[in-house]
């Protein structure tokens, strides 16, 4: 059950899962606002995803100048891409830190600067220094996922539970790991095998074949995230395992068509809005341009504005996949 | 300027004092040397170091995760996982025999599995067959080797520089490419041929196997292998001799490009999908799997039963790993300790095998 | 004979030294005793164990039995450091300065002149000066990086860096072995001064001549062992020193060779050879059965115009024919491919795998030849280099040790029997007899004339004017890049040679 | 660490065609040379082509940023990028020069920021002075270079491996200690007296310069510096000496280590917080800062001017990237092509200022 990679569907992906379409006054073209944007390097969808949602984001407003300093993962070199654009005096910066500890302090410059900061998705450890946040909920994904789980195995009190975690040193994957546990906890289960892959493929692959082979039987595994979740399938059809069902992560298009397919051991998977940086772009247009959130706050954008991780699964696949990203 | 060697050879070498030491040692005088080399040669004597530390590992892999250790399902699964980097570390056995290094095959060969899994290249192989996929990415693979060969054995820049620079320019053609997206295979022949079994064992597992055995017999047993240790050994001497050193040099990172391109169209069967983050650090892992196997980094001693015994040594070392349910970081530590046992316990045997 | 009175009493005696290495006993019992003031020559053949001797009087490596005495009173040298705080310096076999520090730097490495790890640079050029001065080189300026001076420069500076240290005792291993007729007697004034001054000279050769010149006592090394010790130099005629380092009298006798070839047909033909910065105009022809020698002083560019005939270096003008076929310029595989062969200068560094068997030494030009389509035939490989080792003598006999173990001499009889696989028509011999000893040597000797006997022509470049004299039909004179003179070699003497070169030089 | 170029950098073959051409054809060596060795040493025929390798980098950074890009704010934005990976380099140039080569510094400085930000440090350092933090940063840094020091010099594993295998350890135990959090600098002195200006230059610029000069004083002015470069380029030469090769090649080591400790403390200072993280390839970085510097791979030359300039060409570059917002992927495609370039002109230029 492959399917093509066709990359179809960035405009529509840019306006998010389900939200409404801007409307009314926000939209009217304003002064021109400069946006310096950056994130980590976008060496795999979900990231790369981010990356393509906010430039599309910019796209649709005549009155966004998008500067985009494409991903890094070295935090000394992502702290001075945002030194050059409070140099270069921007209205504003839209930024998802490899590492938002890292990053806090010159985000707060930035803001001491008179620039309106955006944090995406990894947040600053300090208040000062964004004026909105837009966090994807990562400990609630892993409550969703163990959550699921819990409903699925409920009545099988030892069943075996595997974990593929992510990049294991991010503050992200320890969250969602967290949450993950926690759920599990609440039905008494616990997570018995857990691997560590790195987002990529080829780190799903390995880490789910040597895991494969180190759990005989399993009755759930939970994979963290969909890219890498293309070679964890792989790995699972190459051991011809089925015994068990797989929850994803994050929601790739490519996730989604193996659940809607129903034959794949696929059930499920989270969200995780790959769309962030496009709302913190759209957040930042308004905020420079003075404007609110009308269609939902009447007075100033909020603080913080944290998404939802909903659980994809054979039953409401319709509603999302046509917004999923392709990995 | 020049330079006129003091003790001649490996002070061609900076290696510093080990290497001239190590040369000392050499210097032997008994006349039965000849017979235990060629035991050596058989891998004897040399591997003993590397066979005991397999047999270690198994050792602590039955008593930690019991018979399963020893199934033909895990075998088959340390075999797979071993299968990618081992032909990767068979080209780079060359590279390194012949006295240079690349540290771009990693790169090289997640742009490989991204050129081969392009629209264009997946539309066209599956109009007609899915060799154009294979061939695509041996192509590519054998093409960015070959620059590096160009850059290095003509332009003379140093092997270490010109392939890190191409390890980088590889990777971010990747990324180009692929426009940061993971490129599934949809073509399903390719994938129907290369997951599958013969004889009970993996398609992939059989190729690294041809692969090694291509290697060893390329290395020992004909004119390119001996020219391979020739230009490692003495470059100037090798020269001199009539042999083109320069052409011989390219031909060698073109073979390390060529190997890349398989393991490029192995990825692609194992992972069924073509990204630029495929073979991040392989060329590290290839390199410790090749020197932990006895080939000198220093050129001019090559062993491809060596490298074979490293990339089954790391891999089953992860396999132990995972069984144990350890942690990544653990590993990680334990890796670093092990490289260095390895080398420390290679180097005590090889040396025995040589001087007592 | 050697009378124990104060001024001659040993200044060093070494008693009953064994040295063992991995498979290989390098010492087996040597005594040796030095005076303060006496050049002490050592003689043996290649691997005698000469060098291995003052490796362990300098520190460099450890003895596995006997007795060091200085001045009478018993010490051991655990290292380097300890052997220059007795006042032991020593100036190596192998060239051990470092290419990338200035001739101030060599001279001082390892005792630099500093305060609190800050070089004192300027003290340490003056006093580099001073000992340039001294060795008759003052227009060397200390801060010249090293890697830039040519061999015999390197001995320069590493004569002065065991002048600057105030030493006892001096010893010299092959000094005169990179060096030309001129920079030897240089070097002999300054041995004389030092040891005018009370210092004690171990001078090491294997240029016997050498020996009588500079020499006053000298001991004899056989097999690791001491044949002959404290002899006068005077007293003790050449053939009964050879007869006790071979074991054998050896007849070193070079005479004049005269024969004609000028009715043979011309095999090799250089036209108009030229490399920039290294010579010009170079034409000279070689017939089947001729050996033509090329001399001149280290450095004349005798080495590049071998090189260059030999493609190893590209011309910048001029052609090459081999028995009429012009040679593709700059090209090595081609000019092999027509039957030319060449043993380079530095043996190790350019011509040998030293770790490599010594059948894959012989056959590394031929291998190919041997294979079966891509695929080698060792054992055809093995039979032909055996075969050549046994008609060269090699010893020991073995063709699958590593080359690493053979002595020099032997090395270079697996130079020439590469070539003698292969069936040459030209041979260049550049250097062939440096560092061999003089058993090995005649056998050399005996060998390129068996080559020209059997048709090939041959050039051989040596530093020992006397050495292509003897063996030689044809005689260039090489000076500054050009050839001064062309003429039978029994029509010119030593004398006459130098003076040509001399006036070539000058022009 | 060391290569056989097929035909040769200059120092390692023995007669490297244009090594020859390059002398001069007195006997014992030369004549007016002199002079020009004197300018080359003092960087001026050495570094041309670095010069103009960074002078055509500002002119295409004016040329599409306009003045923005030799604004001093920019100026400092460059410099303060520069500072940690320079000061890395700096130590890097001393482990090349010695013949060697260090993988492992990138990750023994993230295992030393997060070293130095555990709760039992800070704490340490809160009730008494920050810096306490700064020589635990140091103390790691150090303590790891030994140990590959160690390793190297007298284990005599290869400079590649042993390091190679310090820095996986390295970024493991530093996961372990952080516990893959991330751990944030809470001892405010500390990150006032790093964060602050001084004349109006960050105390950070400050240290790299420092170190710089230190570095270019040790290296040229000093025993230890003329050591390193015997030890590098001729350890057998250099043991005749008297040189303690062995010892002084730990000490090259621990001196990157030391180094990788000051690079750590810069890095909290920079993101105020320590992570396992962090530090990632940067010895890749290093590597080609000092190669495009001209320090030499095989050892025994080595140039610490060059090695800023290096520095100084990658930040700038990355720097006018940034300006011209020009996506990563093609970075990397550039980054690849200018590293060779400029080792190609460096190379050509470093040949000519020899030759002419
Ligand atoms: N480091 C070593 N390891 C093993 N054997 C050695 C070593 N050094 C020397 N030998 C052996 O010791 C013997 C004596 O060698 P040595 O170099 O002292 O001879 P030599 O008299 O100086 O010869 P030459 O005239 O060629 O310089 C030789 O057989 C040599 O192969
Ligand atoms: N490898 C080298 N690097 C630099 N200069 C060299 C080199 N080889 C030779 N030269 C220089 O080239 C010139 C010619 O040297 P060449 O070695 O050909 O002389 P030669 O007559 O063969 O002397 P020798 O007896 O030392 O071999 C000399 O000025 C020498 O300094
Ligand atoms: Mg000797
Ligand atoms: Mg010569």
């Amino acid at each position: 059950g492959c399917t093509s990679n066709e990359p179809a569907q960035q405009d529509d992906s840019a306006s998010g899962n389900g939200s409404a379409a801007p409307a009314g006054a926000n939209d009217e073209p304003g002064d021109t606002v400069t946006i310096g944007f950056s994130a980590p390097a976008s060496d795999h969808g979900w990231m790369g995803a981010i990356t393509s949602a906010a430039q599309a984001e910019a796209e649709k407003y005549d009155d966004i100048d998008l500067r985009v300093a494409e991903g890094t993962n070295d935090v000394n070199l992502q702290i001075s891409q945002i030194e050059q654009f409070i140099n270069d005096g921007v209205d504003a910066i839209v930024l998802l830190p490899f590492d938002g500890a890292a990053l806090t302090e010159v985000a707060t410059q930035a803001m001491e600067a008179g620039i309106t900061v955006v944090n995406v998705d990894r947040e600053f450890s300090s208040p000062f220094a964004a004026r909105t946040t837009v966090l994807g909920d990562n400990y609630g994904m892993g409550v969703s996922a163990g959550t699921y789980i819990c409903d699925e195995l409920g009545d099988t009190p030892d069943a075996v539970v595997a974990e593929i975690a992510g990049i294991d040193n991010l503050p992200l994957t320890q969250d969602r790991s967290q949450g993950f546990a926690d759920a599990l906890g609440d039905c008494g289960l616990k997570v018995s095998n857990r691997v560590a892959a790195d987002f990529t493929v080829q780190g799903g692959e390995a880490a789910a074949a040597n895991l494969l082979q180190a759990a005989p039987k399993i009755d759930a595994i939970w994979n963290h995230d969909d890219d890498q979740g293309v070679g964890v399938l792989a790995a699972i059809d190459n051991a011809g395992r089925d015994e068990f069902f797989l929850v994803g992560g994050a929601g790739s298009a490519n996730v989604m068509r193996e659940i809607q397919s129903g034959d794949s051991v696929v059930k499920a998977t989270v969200i995780y809005p790959a769309t962030q940086a496009a709302d913190g772009i759209r957040l930042a247009r308004l905020l420079v341009q003075g404007k609110a959130m009308s269609d939902l706050v009447e007075v100033e954008v909020p603080r913080t504005v944290q998404l939802h991780a909903p659980v994809v699964t054979a039953d409401n696949v319709e509603q999302y996949i046509d917004t999923a990203f392709e990995s | 300027m020049s330079e006129h060697h003091p003790s001649g050879t490996p002070a061609a070498t900076p290696a510093g004092a080990q290497a001239t030491e190590a040369a000392d040692r050499d210097v032997v005088g008994g006349r039965d040397v000849a017979r235990r080399d060629r035991l050596a040669r058989l891998g004897f004597g040399r591997n003993l170091g590397l066979v005991i530390a397999l047999a270690l590992l198994c050792i602590v892999g039955v008593v930690t995760a019991g018979e399963r250790f020893l199934s033909i399902d895990n075998i088959m699964t340390i075999l797979r996982f071993a299968a990618v980097i081992g032909v990767l570390s068979v080209g780079m056995t060359f590279v390194i025999t012949g006295g240079g290094i690349d540290l771009s095959i990693g790169s090289v060969m997640g742009l490989a599995t991204v050129w081969a899994t392009t629209v264009a290249t997946q539309t066209l192989a599956t109009n007609t067959h899915w060799l154009v996929m294979v061939f695509a990415a041996l192509a590519v693979g054998t093409v960015a080797g070959l620059v590096n060969g160009v850059l290095i054995a003509y332009g003379k820049v140093v092997a270490f520089i010109a392939t890190l620079a191409m390890m980088v320019a590889a990777r971010g053609l990747a990324e180009i490419i692929a426009n940061k997206r993971t490129q599934i295979v949809t073509v399903k022949p390719f994938l129907d041929f290369f997951r599958a079994d013969l004889l009970g064992v993996p398609v992939l597992v059989w190729i690294f196997a041809v692969v090694a055995a291509a290697g060893w017999v390329l290395l020992n047993r004909t004119t390119f292998g001996r020219r391979t240790i020739a230009v490692g050994g003495n470059p100037e001497a090798a020269r001199l001799a009539g042999i083109k050193v320069q052409r011989h040099t390219m031909y060698l990172y073109a073979l390390a490009g060529l190997t890349a391109g398989i393991g490029a169209v192995m990825m692609l069967a194992r992972t069924t999908a073509g990204s630029s983050t495929n073979g991040q650090l392989y060329e590290l892992d290839a390199i410790a799997a090749v020197v932990v196997g006895g080939t000198l980094l220093v050129g001019g001693r090559g062993t491809i039963v060596g490298t074979v015994f490293g990339v089954l040594i790391f891999s089953t070392l992860t396999n132990v790993f995972t069984q144990n349910d350890l942690s990544i970081s653990a590993q990680s530590v334990a890796k670093g300790a092990i490289i260095v046992a390895a080398v420390l316990l290679q180097q005590r045997f090889a040396a025995g095998s040589r001087s007592t | 004979m050697v009378t124990e009175d104060p001024t001659t009493a040993p200044l060093l005696q070494m008693q009953g030294i064994v040295k063992e290495f991995p498979g290989a006993r390098a010492l087996d019992g040597v005594d040796l005793d030095v005076r303060a003031g006496e050049v002490h020559c050592l003689l043996g053949q290649n691997g005698a164990g000469k060098s291995t001797l003052i490796k362990i009087l300098s520190g460099a490596h450890q003895p596995d039995a006997g007795q060091i005495r200085w001045r009478g009173e018993q010490v051991t040298i655990p290292t380097p450091v300890s052997a220059l705080h007795l006042g032991v310096a020593t100036m190596y076999q192998e060239l051990d300065v470092v290419d990338g520090l200035s001739v101030a730097e060599n001279v001082f490495l390892g005792h630099e002149l500093s305060t609190g790890g800050l070089l004192r640079r300027g003290e340490a050029h003056a006093y580099t000066r001073e000992l340039l001065r001294r060795l008759g080189h003052p227009e060397l300026p200390p801060g010249r990086e090293v890697g830039r001076l040519s061999a015999a420069g390197k001995q320069v500076v590493s004569m002065a860096r065991a002048l600057s240290h105030d030493a006892k005792v001096i010893i010299m291993d092959e000094p005169s072995a990179v060096l030309d007729p001129e920079e030897v007697a240089n070097l002999f004034r300054v041995v004389r001064s030092v040891a005018a001054e009370g210092v004690a000279v171990i001078y090491i050769s294997h240029r016997l001549e050498e020996i009588r010149e500079i020499g006053d006592r000298i001991t004899v090394l056989k097999d690791g062992r001491t044949v002959a010790a404290g002899l006068d130099v005077a007293a003790t005629p050449t053939a009964e020193l050879i007869r006790m380092m071979t074991g054998r009298s050896v007849d070193t006798g070079l005479g004049r060779r005269d024969l004609d070839h000028s009715a043979s047909e011309p095999v090799l033909e250089v036209e108009g050879l030229s490399l920039a910065g290294a010579f010009s105009d170079v034409s000279f022809t070689v017939r089947a059965g001729e050996i033509v020698g090329l001399a001149g002083l280290v450095g004349a560019g005798r080495s590049e115009i071998l090189e260059t005939v030999y493609g190893a270096r590209r011309a910048t003008a001029g052609t090459v024919r081999v028995n009429g076929t012009p040679v593709r310029a700059g090209s090595v595989p081609a000019a092999v491919g027509l039957g030319i062969g060449l043993a380079p200068e530095e043996r190790k560094s350019q011509g040998l795998l030293l770790d490599q068997s010594v059948y894959r030494n012989i056959t590394l030009s031929t291998f190919a030849r041997f294979a079966r389509s891509a695929f080698l035939d060792e054992g055809a490989e093995r039979r032909a280099a055996r075969e050549q080792a046994n008609a060269l003598h090699l010893s020991p006999p073995d063709v699958d040790r590593p080359m690493r173990t053979l002595s020099g001499g032997n090395q270079q009889k697996a130079m020439l029997a590469r070539w003698l696989v292969h069936g040459c028509s030209v041979l260049l011999l550049d250097e062939p007899t440096r560092g061999v000893d003089v058993g090995a040597r005649a056998e050399i000797y005996g060998l390129i004339h068996r080559l020209a006997a059997q048709g090939a022509a041959v050039v051989v470049v040596s530093s020992e004017i006397e050495e292509v004299l003897g063996l030689a039909d044809q005689v260039l004179v090489v000076a500054e890049g050009r050839i001064v003179h062309q003429g039978p070699a029994r029509q010119i003497d030593e004398h006459r040679v130098l003076d040509l070169v001399m006036e070539g030089a000058q022009q």
